[in-house]
C-alpha cells in the first residue's frame, strides 16, 4: 500500500484535496479518496476470505475422516475440538460461519467493496466518489460488522448454529440451538452490514448517474461499471429487506417477539420468504460484478470488441430483474403452496436465457480473436467454463420434481461453489491481477500467477466436482457424519477424495497469498498501460493521484475499440476511450442540473 | 442557475458538468437512499399483513389496547409538521430567512425559513414525546412485545372478552405493533435530530439563500416520506 | 478466546479435584440407579454429632405403572449393554412397594444464621447404556456437575431449568465433558434429557444447603446434621408428584418421617 | 461406490430419474458447445506474430439465435418438468385409498403415529413409534408431516421423497413404495447439534407382514 503515497495531494478535486498535505491518518486510515477505500475494503475481505478458507478445511477434515482428532485441532478449546475432535455443534458453527463469512464479508465486499469503489470514478472519469465522506463510513461500518461476527466465536457457546440461512426458529430460540448471545450477534452484525452496503450503493449509484466524464454515454460506459451500477441498485432494494428480518428475528431472540415462532402464531416460513427475497437477488450481487470485469478481461485478451455490447448490458438487466421473482425456488421443499412452486420454476429456468446469452457473447468475443493469455485472461477464461458447469448444474435444481432428490444435498453445495468460487473468485484472481498495477503501480509476477491459475483449475475441479455425484448418493448438507447412513457409506471413499482435493486447493491460493504480498514491495514497475486497454483509468500513472485527473477527460468512443481500422492507423490495436483523433469532435458538457 | 454551482461546489468534484440525471447529486442520493427505506419497511408492513392475515383467530379490536384518540393528535402534528416544512421550503425559496415578520395591512405576523423550520422540528419532537408517553403507559398496562403480560391489568380485560382483546394474537399484536411504531419512530427522531443540527449550523447563521437551500429540500424529503410512512402505519395498525 | 482458556484450565483442576468424587458415585448401569451422591453422604459425616436426623421409608399404595421397555435397536453399543430389553425408570420400586428415585428436601424452615458446610465434590453424571446414572440426584448451589459419556455414542445433554441457565451440549464420544455446568439458583427439579435418544431423562435438585436425599432401592432415606428446628419435607416423585411433612427437631435425636405415594 | 441416483424404490423413481437424464443430456449438449468451443478458440485463435482480430461489434443473428433456442428449451422442460411436480407434490394428488401415517418430527427423532386397527388416525387405537416407519409395499401411503420444535426435513432417498417438516404447519407427503426391504430415513434440514443423527429405519413390507406386525404392535409390542 506504500506506493499510493505517491499520489499527489495538490491533485485537483479530490476527496480532501483542499487540506493538503495530509497527514498519515486522513490519507490512507480515515481516507476519503475511493481508490485507497477500495484497498482497505480489498486487504480487509482478503483477511475474511482467509478465515473462511480455514472454516471449510475444518468442514473437509471432519467430512473426510469423521471423529478423527484433526491435526493441530488440539490448539482449539476444549468447547469446540476436545483432543482435535471436532463436536458436532462446533461442526455447525463451521459451517454456518463459513456460509456468512464466504458470501458476507469475503465475496461480496471483495467484488462491490473494492471494485465497485476503485473502478467506478476511474472508468466513467469522476474525481470521486459523489459522497466521499459517506464512502469512508461504509467501509468502516463493514469492518465493524465483520469483527462483530467475528467475535461470535469467543463468546460462550461459541458461533451461531443455524446456518448461514438462519431458519427460523431453531435461529431464533436459544434453547432449541443451544447458543445465545452469538445468534443476537449475527443478526446485529447483519444490520450493521446492511447500513454499510446501503451508503455504499447509494454512492455508486448517485456517482454513475451525475458523475460521468463529458461524452461518457450510457452506451459507452464500460460493462463492468454497468454490471457494478446494477449490482447497486440490488444492494439498495435487497438488503434493507434482509435488515427488516435480521431486526425481527434479533427482537424474537432478545425482546420476547414472536415473529418466527409458531407456538405463539408467528410464522417459520416468514422467515425463508424475507431471507430469500432478499437472498436470490444477493446471489446477482455476488456474480454480476465478476461477469462484467470478466468481460472488460476477455475484450483485452482477445483484443476485439465485446461480442454484442447491447445484449450484454441488457442481459445484465434481465439476469437482476428476474433475480426478484425467483426466491421461491430456494422453497421448494419447504412446504410452500406448490402452485408457487410451478411458477418459481418458469422464472428461474428464464434466468437461463440472459446467462446463456452472456456465455455465448463471450465465446464470439474471443471467437476469431487475437487472445493474449496474460493471467487476468486465463481466469477469466476459467470464469467462463467454471460458471457454465455452475449454471447448467443450476437447471437440474430449477426443474421441480428432479429437485426433490437433490434438494438440501451436496448437489447444491456443488452448485453454489461452481458459480461462486468457480465463477466469482475466478474473475476476482483475474481482476486483482488486472488491476493491480493501478492500485500498486507494481506487477504481479506473471509465472507464478499461471502456476497459481493452472493448479487452481486443477485442485478446484478435484474439489467440487464430486460433490455432484455424492450430492446424487443423496448425502444431506451440513450432517457431521455420513458414516452413520447405510446409504452414505460406500461413497465415503469419494469424501475423502474431496478433502485431500480440498486441502491441495487451499495450498494452492496460499501460493496467490504470497505472489499479492511479494509483489507490493518486489513486483516490477508497472508501465501506464500494461494490459494496452482502452479504459480511462489507464490515462492516469500507476498508481493513480488523489483526485484522479488533473482535468476531467473527455471521452471520445465505447471501451471496446480493440483493433479498429482507427487503431490500425496507429499502428496499434487498442483506442483509448479518451484520445483525440483528429476526426473526433469534444464532447459538449451537460448543462448544470436544474436543481428545482 | 447560479445556485446549482455553489451546491456543486459543497460536493466535490466541482465538474465535470452533471451529465445524467439532471438532479443535483445530494437530492439523487436522497431519493436512493428514500428507495431503500421503502424497502425496509416494506418487509416490515408486508410482514405484519402476512402474520395478522395467517392468524386463525381475529385481531384485536381497534381501539381495545391502543389510544386511538391520542395517536390521532399524534398524527395531526406530523401532518402539521409536514405542512410546516413546505412553508419552510417556500420561505426560504423566495429569501424569507427572518423568523417573524409584520407585514403591512396583514394582521397575521408572515414567518420566515426561521419561524417554519422551527415549528417543523417542534412537532416533531412533540410526536415523538407523545409516542414516548403512549409506549409507557401501554407497558404499564402490560402491553409489551411480546403479548399481554401475566397478571396485568390488560390480561385480566382480555380474559374476559378474548375476541375484543384478540387473546389469541396477543404475541403478534405486541410483536408487530412495537416493532414498526418503533422503527418509525426512531426515523422521526433521527430526522429532528439532522434538523435541530441545520437549524443550528444553517439556518440560524443565514447560510441559505434563495440560490442555494438544498440542506432544506433534502432534509424536507425525508420528512415527508416519513410521514407518509406514518399515515400508512396509523392506518393499518390504528384504524383497522 | 481468553476466556476460553481459562475455562479449559479451570475444568482441567476441576477434573483432577473431582477424581475422588467419580469412584464413589459413578455408578454402573447395573447397580441401583438412586445411589445417593456424594454431597448427601458428605454433610452427614462431618455434621451427624451436631444436629438432628431425619430418616423414613417411601412406599406407594396401588400397583405401579409399567415402566415402558426401551427400543435401543438403533442404538447397537447401548443395546448390547443389557440382557434382556431395558425398560425406562419412571417408578422404580422395591420390595414391599418401597419406591426409589424419590428426592427428600427440606423445604422450609432452615434458619437463616445457618452457615452450610462446604459443598463435597461435584457429582457426577453418566451416559451410560443410554441412560442416565444416577437418574435422580441432587446438588448444591455453587457445585458443578460433571457430564461422562461411557457409550461411545452422540449423546447431547439439555438442561431446561427455569432459575438456573439452561445449556444443551453434546458428547459424541466415549469422554468427560471438559466444562463441567454450574448450577446457582435453588431449583426443584431441573429436568435433564437427551434429544438423541428420546427415553433419556434424569432429574436433578438444586439446593442451598445439604439437607437434602434420594430415596434408595429399599425406599429409605436420611437427612442428617439439621440444627434445632421445625421444618417442612418435601418428598417429590417425577411420576407420583410431592408430599409434605412437618418435623421438629429436639438437640441431636433421629426422627422418622415416612411418605406414602399413590399409584395412580 | 457408486455413482448415481440410490437405486429407486417408489412410483416416483421413474420419472423423476427419466427427467434427470433428460437434462443432463440437454445440458451434457450446452456443456460441449461450449467448453469444446472454448478450447478450440483457446488454441485456434491464440496470439500469433502477424495474427490480425477481427474487428466486429456482434451479430444480431447468431444472438437472436441463441437467445431463441435456450429459451424454448426452457419453457419446454417447465412444461414436462410441471407434469411431474404435480403429481407429486398437488395437494390434490393425494390418492384417495392412501394410508395415511403421521410423523411427528422432533429434536432428534421421528415419532410415527400408525392409524392402528381401525385404519384411521386420531383415534385412540393409534400408536406410536420412535424412529421406524412400517409401510406396506404397493400402496400408496400418506405422510402427515408435523413438527415439534424447529424446521425437519424427511428425506428417504430411495422414494425419492424430501418434504420439510414445519412447525405450526400440518403438509401431507405421498408416495408409494414398490420395493420390500429396509431404507433409512433422514433429516435433509438443518435441524441443530444432533441434526446428522436424526435417523429412522423405513420398512417396506408386503401387505400380509405389515398387517402381521400391525395387529402384534397393536396387541402392545412396545410402548
Amino acid at each position: 500500500m506504500t506506493h499510493v503515497a505517491h499520489a499527489k495531494p495538490g491533485a485537483h478535486g479530490g476527496g480532501d484535496a483542499h487540506h493538503a498535505p495530509m497527514s498519515f491518518w486522513q490519507k490512507y486510515i480515515f481516507s476519503t479518496d475511493h481508490k485507497i477505500i477500495g484497498i482497505q475494503f480489498l486487504f480487509v475481505s482478503l483477511f475474511f476470505l482467509l478465515v473462511g478458507g480455514l472454516l471449510a478445511m475444518q468442514i473437509r477434515w471432519q467430512l473426510g475422516f469423521p471423529g478423527k482428532p484433526m491435526p493441530g485441532g488440539s490448539i482449539l478449546p476444549q468447547t469446540m475440538a476436545p483432543g482435535g475432535v471436532i463436536l458436532p455443534e462446533y461442526y455447525i458453527q463451521l459451517v454456518t460461519m463459513h456460509g456468512t463469512f464466504m458470501v458476507f464479508f469475503a465475496i461480496m465486499p471483495l467484488l462491490v467493496g473494492v471494485y465497485a469503489n476503485f473502478l467506478i470514478p476511474l472508468k466513467i472519469g469522476a474525481h470521486d466518489m459523489a459522497f466521499p465522506r459517506i464512502n469512508m463510513w461504509s467501509f468502516w461500518l463493514a469492518l465493524l460488522a465483520g469483527l462483530i461476527m467475528f467475535a461470535g466465536f469467543f463468546v460462550p457457546d461459541g458461533a451461531p448454529r443455524a446456518g448461514w440461512t438462519m431458519y427460523a426458529p431453531l435461529s431464533a430460540r436459544p434453547d432449541l440451538s443451544g447458543v445465545g448471545v452469538a445468534q443476537k450477534l449475527w443478526s446485529v452484525s447483519i444490520v450493521v452490514l446492511g447500513l454499510s452496503s446501503v451508503m455504499g450503493s447509494v454512492n455508486y449509484i448517485t456517482t454513475v448517474i451525475n458523475h460521468r466524464a463529458p461524452g461518457m454515454t450510457w452506451f459507452r460506459i464500460p460493462l463492468s461499471v454497468w454490471a457494478l451500477f446494477i449490482t447497486a441498485i440490488l444492494g439498495v432494494l435487497a438488503l434493507p429487506v434482509l435488515q427488516g428480518a435480521a431486526i425481527m428475528l434479533l427482537f424474537d431472540q432478545s425482546l420476547g417477539t414472536h415473529f418466527f415462532d409458531p407456538v405463539a402464531g408467528g410464522q417459520a416460513l416468514l422467515w425463508q420468504h424475507l431471507f430469500w427475497f432478499f437472498g436470490h437477488p444477493e446471489v446477482y450481487i455476488l456474480i454480476l460484478p465478476a461477469m462484467g470485469m470478466v468481460s472488460e478481461i476477455i475484450a483485452n485478451g482477445s483484443r476485439k470488441p465485446i461480442f454484442g455490447y447491447h445484449s450484454m448490458v441488457f442481459a445484465i438487466i434481465g439476469i437482476a430483474f428476474l433475480g426478484w421473482i425467483v426466491w421461491g425456488h430456494h422453497m421448494f421443499m419447504s412446504g410452500m403452496n406448490p402452485t408457487l412452486g410451478s411458477t418459481f420454476m418458469v422464472s428461474t429456468l428464464l434466468i437461463a436465457v440472459p446467462s446463456a446469452i452472456k456465455v455465448f457473447n463471450w465465446m464470439g468475443t474471443m471467437w476469431r480473436g487475437n487472445l493474449r493469455f496474460h493471467v487476468p485472461m486465463l481466469n477469466a477464461v476459467g470464469f467462463v467454463s467454471m460458471f457454465t458447469i455452475g449454471g447448467l448444474s443450476g437447471i437440474f435444481m430449477a426443474a421441480t420434481p428432479v429437485d426433490i432428490p437433490l434438494h438440501d444435498t451436496q448437489f447444491i453445495v456443488a452448485h453454489i461453489h461452481y458459480v461462486l468460487f468457480g465463477g466469482s473468485l475466478f474473475a476476482l484472481f483475474g481482476a486483482i491481477t488486472f488491476w493491480y498495477p493501478k492500485m500498486f503501480g507494481r506487477m504481479m509476477s506473471e509465472p507464478l500467477g499461471k502456476v497459481h491459475f493452472w493448479l487452481t483449475f486443477i485442485t478446484y475441479n478435484m474439489t467440487f466436482f464430486p460433490m455432484h455425484i455424492i450430492g446424487m448418493g443423496g448425502q444431506m448438507r451440513r450432517i457431521y457424519d455420513p458414516t452413520i447412513y447405510d446409504f452414505l457409506k460406500p461413497q465415503q471413499p469419494l469424501n475423502v477424495f474431496i478433502s485431500y482435493s480440498a486441502f491441495a486447493l487451499f495450498a494452492v491460493q496460499l501460493l496467490f497469498a504470497f505472489n499479492f504480498l511479494w509483489s507490493l514491495k518486489f513486483g516490477k514497475k508497472a508501465p501506464q498501460n500494461p494490459w494496452d486497454d482502452n479504459g480511462l483509468e489507464w490515462s492516469l500513472p500507476n498508481p493513480a493521484p488523489h483526485g484522479n485527473w488533473e482535468k476531467t477527460p473527455n471521452v471520445y468512443r465505447g471501451p471496446y475499440e480493440f483493433s479498429s481500422p482507427e487503431a490500425e492507423a496507429r499502428g496499434t490495436d487498442f483506442l483509448p476511450q479518451s484520445l483525440k483523433l483528429p476526426t473526433d469532435h469534444d464532447p459538449l458538457p451537460a448543462p448544470l442540473p436544474a436543481t428545482h | 442557475m447560479t445556485h446549482a454551482t455553489q451546491t456543486l461546489d459543497q460536493m466535490r468534484p466541482p465538474f465535470p458538468a452533471e451529465t445524467g440525471s439532471g438532479v443535483y447529486s445530494k437530492k439523487l442520493g436522497m431519493w436512493v437512499f428514500l428507495a431503500s427505506d421503502v424497502m425496509f419497511f416494506t418487509a416490515l408492513i408486508g410482514s405484519y399483513i402476512i402474520l395478522r392475515f395467517g392468524m386463525s383467530t381475529p385481531w384485536a379490536k381497534p381501539g381495545a389496547v391502543l389510544n386511538v384518540p391520542l395517536t390521532g393528535v399524534n398524527t395531526f402534528l406530523l401532518i402539521c409538521s409536514s405542512v410546516a416544512m413546505v412553508k419552510a421550503y417556500a420561505a426560504i425559496a423566495d429569501g424569507k430567512k427572518y423568523f417573524l415578520r409584520k407585514v403591512p395591512g396583514k394582521t397575521l405576523q408572515d414567518g420566515g425559513l426561521k419561524f417554519w423550520l422551527l415549528v417543523t422540528i417542534l412537532c416533531g419532537a412533540a410526536f415523538v414525546s407523545i409516542q414516548v408517553v403512549e409506549y409507557i403507559k401501554l407497558i404499564g398496562e402490560g402491553f409489551t412485545p411480546a403479548g399481554y403480560r401475566e397478571g396485568s391489568l390488560l390480561a385480566e380485560h382480555a380474559a374476559a372478552d378474548p375476541i375484543k382483546y384478540g387473546l389469541g394474537v396477543a404475541g403478534m399484536y405486541g410483536s408487530t405493533f412495537f416493532t414498526m411504531t418503533g422503527f418509525h419512530g426512531f426515523h422521526v427522531t433521527c430526522g429532528v435530530i439532522s434538523m435541530l443540527y441545520l437549524y443550528f449550523t444553517k439556518v440560524l447563521p443565514e447560510k441559505y439563500s434563495p440560490q442555494d437551500y438544498a440542506g432544506i429540500e433534502i432534509i424536507g424529503l425525508y420528512w415527508h416520506f416519513v410521514d407518509l410512512v406514518w399515515i400508512i402505519l396509523f392506518t393499518i395498525v390504528y384504524l383497522i | 478466546m481468553k476466556v476460553r482458556i481459562l475455562s479449559v484450565v479451570g475444568s482441567m483442576f476441576l477434573l483432577t479435584v473431582c477424581s475422588k468424587g467419580n469412584q464413589s458415585n459413578a455408578a454402573p448401569p447395573a447397580a441401583e440407579p438412586g445411589a445417593p451422591p456424594a454431597p448427601a453422604a458428605a454433610p452427614a459425616a462431618t455434621s451427624s454429632a451436631a444436629g438432628g436426623t431425619v430418616t423414613g421409608k417411601i412406599k406407594f399404595t396401588g400397583t405401579a405403572p409399567r415402566n415402558p421397555t426401551i427400543d435401543m435397536s438403533d442404538e447397537a453399543a447401548c443395546k448390547a449393554k443389557y440382557p434382556t430389553a431395558p425398560t425406562e425408570e419412571n417408578v422404580v420400586a422395591g420390595p414391599a412397594n418401597a419406591l426409589a428415585n424419590v428426592f427428600v428436601y427440606v423445604k422450609s424452615g432452615v434458619p437463616a444464621s445457618y452457615t452450610a458446610p462446604a459443598p463435597g465434590a461435584n457429582p457426577v453424571i453418566d451416559q451410560n447404556g443410554c441412560r442416565y446414572h444416577p437418574h435422580v440426584f441432587g446438588i448444591r448451589v455453587g457445585q458443578t456437575l460433571q457430564i461422562k459419556n461411557s457409550d461411545g455414542i452422540l449423546h447431547n445433554i439439555k438442561a431446561t431449568g427455569k432459575a438456573n441457565r439452561p445449556f444443551n451440549v453434546s458428547e459424541p464420544t466415549t469422554m468427560t465433558m471438559p466444562a463441567p455446568r454450574p448450577f446457582s439458583a435453588p431449583e426443584v427439579m431441573v429436568k435433564l434429557e437427551c434429544n438423541v435418544h428420546g427415553w433419556m431423562n434424569a432429574y436433578v435438585g438444586v439446593r442451598p444447603d445439604p439437607f437434602y436425599a434420594v430415596s434408595g432401592p429399599d425406599g429409605s432415606f436420611s437427612i442428617s446434621g439439621l440444627p434445632p428446628g421445625t421444618y417442612t419435607i418435601e418428598a417429590w416423585h417425577e411420576k407420583f408428584g410431592t408430599q409434605t411433612a412437618t418435623v421438629t427437631i429436639a438437640g441431636t435425636e433421629s426422627k422418622t418421617q415416612n411418605f406414602t405415594f399413590a399409584a395412580h | 461406490m457408486h455413482w448415481w441416483l440410490p437405486p429407486g424404490a417408489s412410483t416416483f423413481a421413474a420419472p423423476i430419474e427419466h427427467l434427470f437424464v433428460a437434462i443432463l443430456i440437454l445440458t451434457g449438449i450446452a456443456f460441449v458447445i461450449v467448453e469444446v468451443g472454448l478450447a478450440a478458440f483457446v488454441i485456434r485463435y491464440r496470439a500469433r506474430p502477424g495474427r490480425k482480430a477481427l474487428y466486429t461489434h456482434g451479430s444480431t443473428r447468431a444472438e437472436v439465435i441463441w437467445t431463441a433456442i435456450p429459451a424454448v428449451t426452457m419453457v419446454v422442460l417447465g412444461i414436462v418438468s410441471n407434469h411431474y411436480w404435480v403429481m407429486i407434490k398437488d395437494k390434490r394428488s393425494v390418492p384417495p385409498n392412501a394410508y395415511h401415517i403421521g410423523v411427528h418430527a422432533k429434536q432428534f427423532e421421528w415419532q410415527v403415529t400408525y392409524p392402528g386397527k381401525d385404519g384411521k388416525l386420531g383415534t385412540d387405537d393409534d400408536f406410536t413409534i420412535r424412529n421406524q416407519l412400517h409401510v406396506p409395499v404397493d400402496q400408496p401411503v400418506a405422510v402427515e408431516l408435523s413438527s415439534e420444535d424447529v424446521i425437519h426435513s424427511f428425506w428417504v432417498p430411495q422414494f425419492r421423497l424430501k418434504q420439510d417438516a414445519v412447525p405450526g404447519m400440518h403438509i401431507v407427503a405421498w408416495f408409494q413404495a414398490t420395493v420390500p426391504g429396509e431404507y433409512e430415513l433422514g433429516c435433509a434440514e438443518l435441524c441443530g447439534m444432533g441434526h446428522y443423527k436424526m435417523r429412522a429405519r423405513v420398512f417396506v413390507q408386503t401387505v400380509d407382514e405389515f398387517n402381521a406386525w400391525m395387529t402384534q404392535q397393536a396387541a402392545g409390542g412396545t410402548e
